[in-house]
């Protein structure tokens, strides 16, 4: 299928010893947003590190754009066009925010200029020469995405970017998600916050226990909804 | 219980060891023993890495020579003068180092001992690069003479054994499981409400002492007190022991004190360079064994026989 | 089967003294050994070699051990002035014997004497009074002392002021430079600038090399002085180079190329290790042998008896003549004043010093009178 | 005048970092026995206020006062001492400490059982039933043998409150407790949250606009450093400033 | 004659001038060491004998190969850096994600090991190596005679600091070091060969202990524990200048050069102290060193 873009199959992942992913299988096609959702310790973040190849003790198979992730060096990855958002932000203490943001390799043109993700973030404005992380919380998460977007990468992995954000940038970054999306961007997504995952996906994964146990369209969202609150326990 | 069946054995092989193996050369092994353990408290249990150890034991060395060749004090009155400088020097290192963390500590540490050396080289009672010798050993509390090897061999056993248990209980004390936290995150214990730079202190000094008490030990046993014992080149050699034994194991720094005094020995009469020999045997446990052969070997019997999920070794952070 | 007679070769192999001992010692003991034909009294003679890695108490544990069950009855060389001392306390409290060539340090015939040790080819003292007295001759009479901050620094150089107020000179001042000090050229300026006519350098291995480099780079000889090494061994000017060292006084206790028999010693230790022998090799050669001749006139390997007769037979070899052991351990013997030869002079790549003076034995060294060691009678 | 019911008052703090004014001269008061939340955009200098009131970092000018005592240039460790304390917005734990020994550690803190080098581990027994059920509070008793470090990220989170709590003190700091959980999570804790106010006076900064208008007795608005609305839940979503500055279109 | 506290001034000049020729090596060597620090959090105590191997290079290529002072310059610090480059990539890379502890370790076992090679091999006594005919001589200063090769050596030292301070803080290179230090995994997620740059890093930083060790060779003797009687010294100099801080540890090189040519006038047996005194000092009164930034 030539529209389909990431194709994970019986992921396998481990930390050191301990066995986390177990059997992991979703699909993403070309110009979808799809959210992987689950509770806390589910496998999301591992999902994600797997296929980034921050984790790198990993078996099944996985691959984008039709070539095998799992036997890509970790950094060439990258170059493939996915785009990692990590989790815990990953903003660098040594390094300055004009620096943190200059960082990513540029892989392909089609990236984002300075001037617009500063018009997304106003937050980053004149602070160039600050270090990293003495940026707020949110902040800093706003920095790890922006840094990713200039880029040019066009497969964004995307681990909890609302977290810590004001509200009214939650919104915006809903807003950019949309704009990004038209632009043919494709993005996998972790969502705590089920508001924010209605709407921007168009596809949601369950996860638990380091498996993809369920599947539903955005728009059936609703009709689901008994059984999602039964898997994410609320 | 196995455990004490093993204990025996151990038991049985310190009192019987001397007449067997050579006895100055055991008192040197218990020495280095405490010394190492000593050092393991702030290594292994503070996450101070210490480069300076070597001014509390030589320091002690000096104080313990000084005292009892020329104040001719008695052997336990000059052994805890010993002990009294070893931790008066650890306290004032401390002081100046505790407000560091991580490397700079470990440079401060090792800049004050180097300190200390250079005075050691140029103060008159020193004897400068020729040292102190012929110091009398005397008798302990005057009743028994410690002229003879042997006795003092079960002089000193008794008191290594008594200050490693001692070790042994403070590193499970409250105050070792708070040092623990300190070495994990000290931020957080700070905002727990404690003053995180007084318990290093704390530790430090008493790490310091001990080091000190080995110090003294062993200026006692071989009569002499040197520029040797101060120089960077035994508080390397001291944390080469904690690490080939194992960083924060209780009894691994014992092994690696036994290990490294041993191949001192066995390099005196190999014929073999030296250094390049003790140079590879350092870089070979730190790349096959970080745990030390202790801890390592720990962890292959937990992993392969037991299978356990239990804590791992503090060391690898 | 006899139990052998064991000399034990305690020295620094591989550290920081080991090309002033090491290697050398051990070939000079073993051709020693050799040469009285590998027996002495019917028994076997073995040679036992340890390095001490410069750490004292592996010395005194090894040489305890050595004396106590090993069997040992000599041990030579002792390198390495802190170590020197030790043992030669554990060898007065045994049936042993300890003969020092390795260190300098004169204590070994002051407080640090005993019954038991001889300080044999050099000592601080000697090797002071050789160099002051020739350039007093000579007219230099000015002094000014770079001077390792140590005891064997301090030691050297107030046994060279001593003499040289006594002959009559001044000291025009004195800097103490560390031992670690890598580069000397700050204090050779400051001594260049002094009104001295004489730079001494009292200290010893690298940052003796070192100095004397410096020397040369910043122009002491052009501005008229005179470079005065007060320990050197013969390693050292080699390993300096004519270039650098050539025209600097200094005293020895041997130098191979002094007469046919020193030529004929040589020859056959160089074929060994591959350089001519030092003051340190010759000596351990000639106190080996003068003990172990001590124990074939004695009859035994007792350390009183044979310490006696070693006192009690002068030695007289390629090494010294007619040199006497005293009372306080110290083999007095003739001492060598040499000047280093331009490279022009010299005609071998070990041909680096000309004799320029012979100090008698009752001069050359610290005499009884003056002696700190409990034993002399006064 | 302090009022007895004000249990913290800061007046006129102010914080500058290289001439970045991080906050611009605030007064703050929290009444006794209130759940106060602080919100207000991202960078409005919330967190530098709870680094300003535990003293981990120093006010460029300004003046706190806990339980009526000036605290001004008190230590961190006095600070927690005198019972405000805090967890931080980026989780900090123990890493390589089992659950169960964090909390413990924070228990003995609290007892000033810290000093007995000579003591055996046995003395420490006497914390497990209270480890126990800090344990059950937070959700966390199945996994007593776990290393921090290998706990999710929310588990985190709840680990530090159970350490946080274990000091019983009069009032908590908490920087985005819920950051990072699963809904699930979200609402034990903010009814564990709730359940603690009423023993002790809870700072609360949070993001997540439902449970600051579900729990808070109080709010605070800080916008660029500067207070810029106080009041209850209804009072502050009222404010145009607030609305365009931080909440945007959601509402509460 | 003016003076200065009874010492003339012209002896002073000439001091502060051996200062600054002392300095320039510090900082040559403490550069080397601060970029690793800096980049790669190790902690390098095999400093002071990859400059020993790059004084025994330098030798060894006259010696046995008859190639002469002027390559060398060049040869010695590409062999000396294959060299770490292969140490790094071999044994030290293994200890990354571990506490600096290890690696501290790991080198302070290869200085030893190296030490005692060369001892073993060469004798403790070491090797002259001659100062290139095209540098002999003096330059009259008035003060005092300058050996034309010292100055050399300064001019040298600080074009190759200054350089080397250019590459790593003016280009996007220096941020991607400074980034894969701090969390490798994820760098190399954003499609950076952190193991590639980190190898490299550690090869010139060595490279340039190498260099020293070359540039050595003429003035000292060629020995093998001329590396560590030195290293404890640049080690203070890095931490005085800010752990990390590659223009800090240039300019403090300098200064405690200078600094430590004084004391040898006013107070010679505390010389080798002073640099401790002004690394506890530094550190008390600012944390950070001289020029690190708080962190
Ligand atoms: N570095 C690690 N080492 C060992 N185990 C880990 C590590 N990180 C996570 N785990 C474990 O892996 C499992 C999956 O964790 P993961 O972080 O992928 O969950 P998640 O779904 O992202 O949860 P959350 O919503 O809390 O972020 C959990 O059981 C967790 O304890
Ligand atoms: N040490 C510092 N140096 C420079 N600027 C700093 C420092 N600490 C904080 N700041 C700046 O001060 C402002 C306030 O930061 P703070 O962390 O208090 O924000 P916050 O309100 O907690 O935001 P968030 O909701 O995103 O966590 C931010 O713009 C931040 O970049
Ligand atoms: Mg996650
Ligand atoms: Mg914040």
């Amino acid at each position: 299928m030539a529209d389909m873009r990431l194709d994970v199959r019986e992921l396998e992942g481990w930390y050191g010893e301990s066995h986390v992913l177990h059997g992991a299988s979703l699909q993403v096609k070309r110009g979808e947003i799809v959210t992987l959702l689950g509770r806390n310790g589910a496998g999301k973040t591992s999902t994600m590190r797997a296929l980034a190849g921050v984790m790198r003790k990993r078996r099944g198979s996985a691959t984008f754009d039709g070539r095998d992730l799992l036997a890509t060096p970790p950094h060439r990855v990258a170059h493939l066009g996915l785009g990692f958002v990590p989790e815990e932000r990953g903003i660098f203490a040594s390094l300055t925010v004009r620096e943190n943001l200059m960082l990513p390799p540029v892989i392909r043109p089609g990236g984002w200029t300075v001037e617009a993700i500063e018009d997304l973030f106003p937050n980053l404005k004149g602070r160039d020469t600050t270090f990293g992380t003495r940026l707020s919380g949110g902040e800093q998460q706003m920095l790890a995405i922006a840094r990713i977007l200039r880029t040019g990468c066009d497969f964004i992995l995307l681990d909890e970017p609302t977290e810590g954000l004001a509200p009214v940038i939650v919104e915006q970054i809903g807003k950019a998600l949309i704009r990004l999306k038209e632009k043919g961007f494709t993005v996998l997504l972790v969502e705590q916050n089920l508001n924010f995952a209605r709407g921007a996906a168009d596809r949601h994964y369950v996860m638990e226990q380091g498996r993809i146990v369920d599947e539903f369209e955005n728009d059936s969202m609703s009709a689901n909804m008994d059984k999602l609150n039964r898997y994410l326990g609320i | 219980m196995q455990s004490y069946g093993l204990l025996a054995v151990v038991a049985a092989v310190a009192v019987l060891a001397p007449l067997v193996i050579y006895p100055l050369f055991l008192v040197k092994v218990l020495c280095f023993m405490l010394f190492a353990a000593a050092l393991n408290l702030v290594v292994g249990f503070a996450g101070l890495l210490s480069l300076g150890h070597a001014a509390f034991f030589g320091g002690a060395a000096y104080a313990f020579a000084q005292a009892a060749k020329v104040w001719g004090w008695p052997f336990e009155v000059s052994i805890l003068f010993g002990v009294v400088v070893g931790a008066a020097l650890g306290f004032a290192f401390g002081l100046v180092a505790i407000r560091r963390q991580g490397i700079y500590f470990t440079m401060i540490t090792l800049a004050l001992a180097q300190m200390v050396y250079f005075l050691a080289v140029q103060a008159p009672f020193t004897g400068g690069e020729d040292g102190i010798q012929n110091v009398p050993r005397g008798s302990l509390l005057g009743l028994i003479d410690l002229r003879d090897t042997i006795t003092l061999y079960y002089v000193v056993l008794v008191i290594v054994v008594v200050c490693l248990l001692q070790i042994r209980r403070m590193v499970h004390s409250p105050f070792g499981h708070i040092l623990g936290a300190i070495r994990e995150n000290e931020t957080r214990v700070t905002s727990l409400g404690l003053n995180t730079s007084r318990y290093k202190l704390l530790a430090f000094t008493l790490s310091a002492a001990l080091s000190g008490l080995a110090g003294a030990l062993k200026a006692s046993a071989f009569q002499l007190a040197t520029l040797s014992d101060v120089s960077w080149h035994i508080s390397g050699e001291v944390v080469l022991m904690v690490l080939i034994g194992g960083i924060g194991t209780l009894s691994g720094p014992l092994f690696g004190a036994i290990f490294v005094v041993m191949i001192g020995h066995f390099l005196a009469t190999s014929g073999l360079p030296v250094s390049l020999v003790v140079g590879l045997v350092f870089m070979a446990c730190v790349m096959l064994f970080r745990r030390g052969f202790y801890g390592e070997t720990v962890e292959y019997l937990r992993t392969r026989l037991l299978s356990g999920p239990q804590a791992t070794p503090k060391a690898d952070k | 089967q006899q139990e052998p007679v064991r000399i034990g070769v305690l020295t620094d192999m591989s550290g920081q003294f080991s090309h002033e001992a090491g290697e050398g010692s051990v070939a000079a003991v073993s051709m020693a050994v050799e040469d009285f034909g590998g027996e002495v009294l019917g028994r076997k003679i073995e040679v036992l070699v340890s390095d001490h890695q410069n750490k004292p108490e592996l010395a005194v544990s090894t040489a305890q051990e050595w004396y106590e069950s090993r069997g040992v009855n000599l041990i030579a060389n002792l390198i390495n002035s802190g170590i020197a001392l030790a043992v030669a306390g554990v060898a007065a409290e045994h049936d042993g014997i300890a003969i020092v060539n390795g260190s300098g340090s004169s204590k070994l015939t002051g407080e640090g004497c005993t019954p038991h040790s001889i300080h044999y080819a050099y000592d601080t003292y000697s090797l002071a009074v050789g160099t002051a007295r020739e350039l007093a001759n000579q007219g230099h009479k000015n002094w000014f002392f770079l001077t390792a901050d140590y005891a064997f620094g301090h030691a050297l150089e107030a046994d060279a002021s001593a003499i040289v107020t006594k002959l009559g000179g001044a000291l025009e001042g004195s800097i103490r430079y560390p031992i670690e000090t890598t580069d000397h050229s700050s204090f050779m300026l400051q001594a260049m600038a002094s009104p001295a006519d004489v730079v001494a350098i009292a200290g010893s291995g690298t940052t003796f090399i070192n100095a004397v480099k410096s020397a040369g780079e910043f122009g002491l000889g052009d501005s008229g002085k005179t470079l005065a090494g007060l320990l050197v061994w013969l390693t050292d000017t080699h390993s300096l180079g004519l270039e650098a060292a050539q025209g600097m006084i200094l005293t020895n206790a041997f130098y191979w190329d002094r007469d046919d028999e020193t030529r004929a010693f040589s020859a056959r230790f160089a074929e060994r290790i591959g350089r001519p022998p030092h003051m340190g090799d010759a000596g351990d050669y000639s106190s080996t042998l003068h003990y172990l001749k001590a124990v074939e006139a004695a009859g035994s390997t007792d350390a009183d008896a044979v310490m006696a007769k070693m006192r009690e037979t002068p030695v007289d070899d390629f090494f010294a003549k007619g040199g006497v052991i005293r009372e306080d351990g110290r083999m007095v013997h003739d001492m060598y004043v040499y000047q280093v030869k331009s490279p022009d002079e010299s005609t071998g790549e070990w041909d680096v010093y000309k004799l320029v003076n012979v100090i008698p034995g009752e001069e050359a060294f610290r005499p009884l009178s003056e002696s700190a060691c409990p034993l002399v009678k006064k | 005048m302090i009022e007895s019911d004000c249990i913290l008052e800061a007046r006129g703090l102010r914080k500058v970092f290289g001439g970045f004014v991080a906050i611009a001269g605030v007064d703050l008061r929290v009444q006794t026995g209130h759940l106060h939340a602080l919100i207000g955009p991202n960078g409005a200098g919330k967190s530098t206020l709870f680094n300003l009131l535990t003293k981990f970092i120093q006010p460029s000018a300004g003046e706190i006062r806990f339980k009526g005592q000036d605290v001004t240039s008190a230590m961190p460790a006095t600070i927690a001492r005198l019972g405000m304390v805090r967890s931080f917005q980026i989780s900090s734990v123990f890493p390589h400490l089992t659950v169960y020994e964090n909390i413990r550690i924070a228990l003995q803190a609290h007892a000033r059982d810290t000093w007995g080098f000579w003591r055996s581990e046995q003395a420490l027994h006497r914390f497990d039933e209270d480890v126990h059920d800090l344990m059950t509070q937070v959700g966390l008793e199945p996994l007593v043998y776990t290393r921090a470090a290998d706990l999710s990220y929310g588990r985190k989170r709840a680990l530090e409150l159970a350490t946080t709590l274990a000091l019983k003190p009069e009032l908590i700091l908490l920087d985005e407790p819920m950051a990072g959980m699963g809904q699930e999570d979200v609402e034990r804790t903010s009814a564990l949250i709730r359940s603690l106010a009423r023993r002790h006076t809870v700072l609360m900064v949070e993001h997540n606009l439902k449970v600051v208008a579900d729990i808070s007795d109080k709010i605070t608005v800080l916008r660029r450093g500067e207070k810029i609305a106080e009041g209850s839940y209804d009072e502050v979503a009222a404010n145009d400033e607030v609305r365009s500055a931080y909440m945007g279109g959601a509402h509460g | 004659m003016t003076e200065l506290f009874g010492v003339p001034l012209a002896v002073l000049a000439g001091q502060v001038m051996i200062g600054l020729i002392n300095g320039s090596f510090y900082a040559l060597l403490s550069l080397g060491l601060a970029i690793i620090f800096g980049l790669l959090n190790v902690i390098n105590f095999a400093h002071g004998a990859y400059y020993m191997v790059g004084a025994f290079v330098s030798w060894g290529l006259l010696t046995y190969a008859g190639i002469g002072y002027w390559p060398s310059l060049v040869l010695t610090p590409l062999i000396v850096g294959a060299f770490g480059a292969l140490f790094e990539r071999t044994m030290l890379r293994r200890l990354y994600g571990f506490d600096h502890l290890f690696s501290l370790l790991l080198t302070f076992g290869l200085a030893l090991a190296l030490e005692g090679m060369f001892r073993w091999i060469y004798g403790a006594g070491g090797k002259s190596y001659a100062v290139p005919p095209s540098l002999t001589g003096v330059y009259n200063l008035g003060f005092m005679v300058l050996p034309i090769y010292r100055a050399w050596v300064i001019v040298a030292s600080l074009t190759v600091c200054v350089g080397t301070w250019l590459v790593i803080e003016k280009t996007s290179l220096g941020a991607r070091l400074r980034a894969a230090t701090e969390n490798p995994s994820l760098v190399t997620a954003f499609g950076i060969n952190v193991p590639l740059i980190l190898t490299l890093t550690y090869a010139a930083g060595v490279g340039l202990a190498g260099l020293a060790g070359a540039m050595a060779a003429p003035i000292y003797q060629v020995s093998p524990n001329m590396g560590s009687s030195l290293i404890i010294i640049v080690f203070a100099v890095v931490v005085i200048g800010g752990m990390g801080s590659i223009m800090g540890s240039i300019l403090t090189g300098l200064m405690l050069g200078v600094l430590e040519g004084l004391t040898k006038v006013f107070f010679p047996t505390a010389s080798a102290l002073t640099v401790f005194i002004v690394m506890i000092l530094v550190l008390l009164l600012r944390p950070a060193g001289l020029f690190g930034k708080d962190k």
